[in-house]
């Protein structure tokens, strides 16, 4: 299957062929090449999807290949970073997510960004963030993971800050950059410190629960206290969590919004922001049998971040900021469910309930990444017509917008996790699991499942029901180009669900057979229905004061979510005053004043010194004649005489 | 042995002129006076050659400096009218370490040379140089002659001529 | 064929010459005066040059022609030395040594 | 003629040709030719090596000559390249050619000017042929002194203060230098100059012990070894771009490449005891050159404190002492050259510009000078590590390598030169931001216009050159490998 390399290939090809051409292409022809080549991106992710799975299982479990891989630098003679392409279910899986949503984004654009200046170099940025996230799922090694996971880094910042001339952009980029890379770091010294011990990177040799020699060296070898090995997957997780917005590193996300809104459907809610995820369960075989307190460490951070986000985007007013919190609220519920699982056993080609978190983990990104697309794709539709983020601007919509109304209200529906849409499917095996796990944990969950419920009919009552808000120019639905992936997406959304997930992705790569745990599923569609009710309640009209009434009620708490609950200001006090007054700028005054200052003192002191000698030049050759015969004789006296 | 007593008289009184008229010559605040020392120096030293039964040096010696050094010095002199030097403190601090280098250099110079025991010289020899000899040895190229110094000083002396013409000359 | 006067003594006379000369140069202010007393300790070696050729190696002519040459040599300094003291002289009206800073600091 | 003298050759060409020529054209189009001619033969000798080594030619180093010039101290005039001088070769010759192109216009005193650059060169070249330890020395100061000149007559700023400075660090760095060598001399038996020949004697570690620091300190000096950097950002704020460029990339690569040319290859024993103290120095230089970057006002300011970072991670990983590291300190000098060229050339050019290098008066000139803009752009992810330039597979060579040390206190100062990778996204976002991006800050830069063909030219040929690196490590790895091993193999010998 070597012609999988294409899917690589075309991106960057797009990406090179823009990036050099440049201003010379006119008018939209950047955007067809772009979109025509990612068109055939996702055709051959298709194919690869439809003969992968189709392919004969081994003992009932489908096989990883690595139809590609080549030496591309050898650090020793068993370390060495491989580029390659491995096939596994969750790669192939994120090819067919990543180059639909991209797809629909490319075609979506053409209609968004139409007359944008720099067209061409959004769609050059686009080809390189396919291409990069494409290497960074099909890396056969943590290695390759790294490089590409770097490139998706950068293409994010490009695209983040596209709208350069915009202070906030600029900022917004740096942040996301800087934020990652500071979480990167800690994922390149995990890197080290687990290739140290099983001197290896490959992903093969990893992963494979027949090959735990590897891991031999590392029995028994703690530093400050942590087993080595915790230390090293604790530190992937952290790469992890940097790029999955994981609290305390997700202050970049809601920022990375001032990027065009395509961009973020593409980046910041259905791909990129996965990565941590996908990395996780791609080293799943080893936090769960070598580490398992990091991974319950990793359900545990991220409840906690599902809970953050979700309670934060309750009272967000910048439609794209809702959309933020949100998609960390739901990466949250990923982590939980890969966190909250063990691995599955086989038994008689069928897997074991036990993976069932992976399996859920991956099926929720799966859809998650669908619907959350279609979200902020339909409110880049709002926004390219009403010239704004804030709900205030909005209202009413429905009536000019009819396509992405329906739309925006499946996406809705399916991420509060109302039957049959997608999200329903997804959400309900991630809660089983954490129930399964740890009741008080599921509670939590399903509570946070609530939340999402009311944020996003609280985001879809104010834009298309309650007050409309005044407008000089008459609203219009989105063209064709903009509807269409908005229809397409809403399909995926409402059939996505029935889709066996289970038989294709596993932990253990066994056909895993859903069940719908009904306690949990009527229990949550209950509380999601109760929570869209009370968000029906407050801002269907746009006339309630419930929810000023509330805020008024909460006081604290609400003015503190409104604010993030002040972790921006956090860092902010942390980058600033400290890393730079007291780091930084102490060192370079240290610099210029001491270490400077000691060579300069050196040099003065040379000056000095020689002024005060100097009397002794005189210029006069009669004092010197004298110096030099008394010198001579007292030579002299001393060579004949001592 | 009359011969000797008189060759040693002369010695002494050239030796003593000597010592004496250095020591005036530079003790003196008079310029041309000094000069004028100098030049009995200059004579007791040519005389101190021909002693030595080096004639040719001694007349060297007194047409060149006689002759001419002095000549110059003390057209200087006359040219620059500074026959006075100005006064100084006359027991300055270099004045006495200046004499007492000198006195000090004197006396470890001699001792020096009075307890020095000196190789011995098989052949001592007082007989005059042939003029024909330096001759041949001012112009000969071989070992122990002297034809290369003897031309690279004329180009010094040649040298000096434009240098000190170029120099002096009034510049307009 | 001795000789009636020991080689010390010369050489005692020349260093006499050779010091005088030193305190000359030390002391001296005038321009002229400080080249009277290079000339005597010029001359100072001059004898020794002769002195060491008669008396320890009589059939050479090695410290004869030195003499000869430094003679020589010391008249061209001196030309080029009084040269220069009247082109200072006609620049500063002096010749006198401490007034020669113009080419120090 | 040995096929190594023409790297000497041509430069001295070159000084006489523009000693005789007489118009800033003429001075232009052989200082051109000259560098072209420069290029060609790098990369001729890049070919011929590559040939030579594959036709199984394994001695350790190729198209040797040795002639004596001073044989009462056995001081030769020995050449002699192995993987490293080569791309060395390469490297300089890469930074004179685009130097040459971004001091098209200087003024004044062009062929002057021109001249210095080349003596430059001639040290450069020299000294990195060279096999002998005086005649390197020699070239060494060659290449140091025309600096004293090429900043204090074309710099900008406190040019004399900054000119002296560095000069005279440098030089103290000398003096400390010619001990050690004189101490390698007569240490290993006071028979040959020639590093090689030096090599196969053993001096005694008593011995290495005094003279392993002075020259490891000597060479450190130019390598940016803290405390001893301070030349290093005064110097390069105030030299003309061309030398920046210069000294940045080509000569500070000289303090890494003596380094282990000669402080550790000739006294491994030393170099394993002390290496520790040296270590943590360089660790210092990495931290600390990137975090007093982050607060810089200056551009170049910036890039120096960047440099003094990225040079210290090259004698940080020399130190580490082990194949992997080493590589990645051999591709960090390279690819820090080819960078903080880059960085200087385009700094050059946006200065003459804007004419200012303060960050906080400028803005939005990506907008006026896309090209420009781009190419800061691009050298910026280089230097930060970015996967695809040069800057990534250099420093995961060092990461890996280091961390692979199985002393613990290796692998923790490993991980705390890893934080480097951050601070320098920090600086380089900062100034990214601060001068591309953002609204235009000065309404008369609007008048301001992109660059030109002898500007874009040394842009794009050193871009090239990273990406090169940056894409297809393997070929330069490859013969550092081969070139270290003597080194490598002669360090573990003297641990043990």
């Amino acid at each position: 299957m070597e012609y999988t390399l294409w899917i690589l290939i075309l991106p960057l090809l797009g990406f090179l062929s823009l990036g050099l051409l440049g201003t010379r292409l006119k008018g939209k022809s950047a955007g067809y090449i772009g979109t025509a080549l990612l068109g055939l991106t996702a055709l051959l992710s298709y194919f690869t999807a439809w003969q992968y799975f189709s392919m004969d299982r081994v003992d009932g479990i489908r096989q990883a290949l690595t139809p590609v891989n080549w030496t591309w630098m050898r650090f020793t003679d068993f370390l060495h970073i491989d580029l390659g392409i491995l096939l596994d279910p969750i790669s192939v899986m994120m090819l067919v997510v990543i180059s639909t949503v991209s797809l629909m984004v490319h075609i979506y654009s053409l209609g968004y960004m139409d007359g944008e200046k720099g067209f061409q170099r959004y769609y050059a940025f686009l080809g390189l963030f396919t291409f990069s996230m494409c290497g960074l799922v099909v890396a056969t090694n943590i290695f390759q993971m790294y490089i590409f996971w770097e490139l998706v880094g950068v293409s994010s910042y490009l695209l983040i800050g596209f709208y350069y001339t915009k202070p906030e952009a600029v900022s917004a980029s740096k942040k996301a950059f800087i934020v990652t890379r500071f979480a990167d770091m800690f994922f390149l010294m995990g890197i080290l410190l687990l290739s140290y011990f099983t001197k290896t990177f490959d992903f093969g040799l990893l992963c494979d629960p027949a090959n735990q020699s590897i891991f031999a060296s590392a029995a028994g070898k703690t530093f400050l206290g942590g087993a080595v090995l915790s230390w090293a997957t604790a530190l992937i997780f952290i790469g992890a969590a940097g790029k999955s917005a994981m609290f305390p590193l997700h202050i970049w996300l809601p920022d990375a919004m001032e990027g065009p809104t395509p961009v973020s459907a593409l980046i910041h809610a259905a791909t990129m922001v996965v990565a941590g995820v996908y990395l996780v369960a791609r080293l799943f075989p080893v936090y769960f049998f070598f580490t398992p307190e990091v991974l319950h460490g990793i359900a545990y951070v991220a409840a906690f971040t599902a809970l953050y986000a979700a309670i934060v985007a309750c009272v967000q007013t910048d439609i794209k900021r809702v959309l933020a919190f949100s998609t960390i609220s739901q990466i949250g519920f990923m982590l939980v469910a890969l966190g909250v699982s063990s691995m599955g056993t086989v038994d008689n080609g069928l897997e074991s309930h036990e993976g069932l978190g992976y399996m859920a983990s991956m099926f929720h990104l799966f859809t998650h990444a669908m619907f959350k697309a279609l979200l902020f794709l339909g409110a880049g539709a709002i926004i390219h017509t009403v010239h704004s983020n804030e709900m205030s601007r909005m209202g009413g919509l429905r009536k000019q917008m009819p396509i992405t109304h329906i739309t925006f209200l499946v996406a809705c529906l399916a991420i509060a996790g109302i039957p049959p849409f997608s999200g329903f499917f997804s959400k309900d095996e991630i809660l089983t699991a954490t129930f399964m796990f740890k009741p008080w944990l599921g509670v939590v969950m399903t509570f946070i499942a609530a939340l999402t419920a009311f944020y996003m009919f609280r985001l879809y009552y104010n834009i298309f029901w309650g007050k409309p808000a005044q407008h000089e120019h008459p609203l219009h639905e989105a063209p064709k180009n903009m509807t269409g992936p908005l229809v397409f997406l809403a399909l995926v959304t409402v059939v996505a669900g029935f889709i066996p997930f289970g038989k294709f992705v596993s932990s253990t790569g066994a056909a895993y057979i859903i069940h719908l745990d009904m306690k949990v599923a009527i229990t949550s569609v209950v509380i999601a229905l109760i929570s869209i009710l009370i968000a029906w309640k407050f801002y269907c009209k746009g006339t309630s004061t419930v929810p000023a009434k509330m805020a008024g009620f909460f006081g604290p708490l609400y003015t503190a979510a409104k604010h993030r609950f002040y972790i921006d200001e956090v860092y902010q006090f942390i980058t600033h005053k400290i890393i730079f007054r007291c780091v930084s700028q102490p060192l370079a005054w240290f610099d210029r004043h001491i270490i400077d200052g000691i060579l300069n003192g050196i040099g003065w002191i040379t000056c000095r010194g020689s002024l005060a000698f100097r009397w002794m030049q005189t210029g006069q050759l009669q004092s010197y004649a004298l110096l030099i015969i008394l010198g001579a004789l007292i030579l002299l006296c001393i060579s004949l005489f001592c | 042995m009359q011969d000797a007593i008189l060759l040693k008289f002369v010695f002494y009184f050239l030796a003593a002129v000597i010592a004496v008229f250095s020591v005036m010559a530079v003790t003196t605040r008079r310029i041309l006076r000094a000069a004028t020392y100098l030049l009995f120096v200059l004579f007791a030293t040519a005389g101190l050659y021909f002693f030595l039964n080096y004639s040719f040096l001694g007349a060297v010696q007194l047409m060149v400096y006689a002759g001419g050094v002095i000549i110059l010095y003390i057209f200087s002199i006359l040219l620059t009218s500074t026959d006075k030097e100005s006064k100084s403190p006359m027991f300055s601090l270099r004045r006495w370490l200046a004499l007492l280098a000198s006195i000090g250099g004197i006396c470890l110079v001699s001792f020096l040379l009075l307890t020095n025991v000196w190789p011995t010289v098989y052949e001592p020899s007082t007989a005059e140089v042939p003029m024909k000899l330096i001759g041949k040895t001012l112009m000969g190229t071989e070992k122990g002659q002297f034809l290369l110094p003897f031309e690279v000083m004329s180009v010094l002396l040649l040298a000096c001529m434009v240098g000190g013409i170029l120099i002096a000359r009034k510049r307009g | 064929m001795e000789h009636i006067i020991p080689m010390e003594y010369y050489l005692v006379v020349s260093s006499i010459m050779f010091f005088a000369g030193i305190y000359g140069f030390i002391t001296r202010k005038n321009l002229i005066a400080v080249l009277i007393s290079v000339e005597l300790v010029l001359t100072s070696t001059d004898i020794n040059f002769a002195v060491f050729n008669r008396f320890l190696f009589p059939q050479h002519l090695e410290g004869m022609f030195f003499t000869l040459f430094s003679i020589g040599v010391s008249a061209a300094e001196t030309a080029v030395a009084i040269a220069i003291i009247i082109n200072i002289y006609r620049n500063i009206k002096s010749t006198e040594v401490r007034n020669l800073k113009n080419l120090k600091d | 003629m040995n096929l190594l003298s023409i790297f000497v050759a041509i430069p001295v060409l070159m000084l006489a040709g523009l000693f005789l020529s007489r118009t800033r054209q003429q001075a232009r189009i052989i200082s051109a030719t000259g560098a072209s001619l420069l290029m060609v033969a790098a990369v001729a000798l890049a070919f011929l090596f590559m040939a030579e080594r594959h036709a199984g030619n394994t001695a350790e180093m190729l198209f040797t000559a040795s002639a004596q010039w001073f044989p009462a101290w056995n001081i030769g005039y020995s050449v002699g390249v192995d993987g490293i001088s080569v791309l060395m070769i390469l490297l300089s010759a890469f930074i004179v050619f685009t130097g040459i192109f971004t001091s098209w216009n200087i003024d004044p005193l062009p062929k002057e000017y021109f001249m210095w650059f080349c003596l430059l060169s001639v040290g450069v070249f020299g000294f990195f042929i060279s096999l002998d330890l005086f005649t390197m020395f020699m070239f060494y100061e060659v290449a140091l002194i025309p600096m004293y000149l090429l900043i204090g007559v074309w710099g900008s700023g406190k040019k004399e203060y900054a000119a002296m400075k560095l000069t005279l660090m440098l030089m103290g760095g000398s003096a400390l230098l010619m001990l050690g060598i004189l101490g390698i001399y007569f240490g290993s038996g006071a028979t040959s100059m020639d590093i090689m020949d030096i090599a196969q004697s053993t001096i005694p570690t008593a011995l290495q012990k005094y003279f392993f620091p002075l020259t490891f300190i000597g060479f450190g000096v130019l390598g940016a070894l803290f405390p001893f950097h301070t030349w290093s950002p005064d110097g390069h704020a105030s030299a003309p771009t061309a030398v920046s460029m210069l000294h940045a990339g080509v000569l500070m690569k000289l303090g890494g490449y003596g380094c282990f040319r000669v402080a550790m290859f000739l006294m491994p024993e030393a170099a394993n005891e002390l290496g520790w103290i040296f270590l943590i120095l360089t660790g210092i230089s990495v931290v600390y050159g990137a975090f007093s970057a982050c607060v810089q006002k200056d551009l170049k300011y910036i890039n120096a404190y960047s440099s003094v970072s990225h040079c210290g991670l090259v004698l940080f990983a020399l130190l580490m002492m082990n194949t992997t590291a080493m590589t990645g300190a051999i591709m960090q000098m390279l690819s820090h050259g080819l960078m903080t060229a880059l960085f200087f050339a385009l700094i050059g050019m946006i200065y003459g510009r804007t004419h200012t290098r303060d960050i906080r008066e400028m803005g939005g000139l990506m907008k006026i000078m896309p090209f420009l803009g781009v190419g800061y752009v691009i050298a910026g992810l280089a230097s930060l590590g970015l996967p695809g330039l040069s800057g990534f597979v250099a420093e995961m060579n060092v990461f890996v390598g280091s961390f692979q040390h199985a002393d613990t206190f290796h692998r923790v100062l490993t991980l705390i030169a890893v934080t480097s990778i951050v601070i320098t996204a920090v600086y380089i976002l900062r100034v990214v931001g601060k001068i591309l991006y953002g609204p235009v800050q000065n309404p008369a830069h609007l008048k301001l216009t992109d660059a030109v063909w002898f500007e874009r030219l040394p842009v794009v040929v050193l871009i090239l050159a990273i990406a090169a690196i940056g894409l297809y490590p393997s070929w330069i790895a490859d013969w550092i490998h081969t070139a270290l091993e003597p080194i490598v193999s002669r360090l573990t010998l003297a641990a043990l």
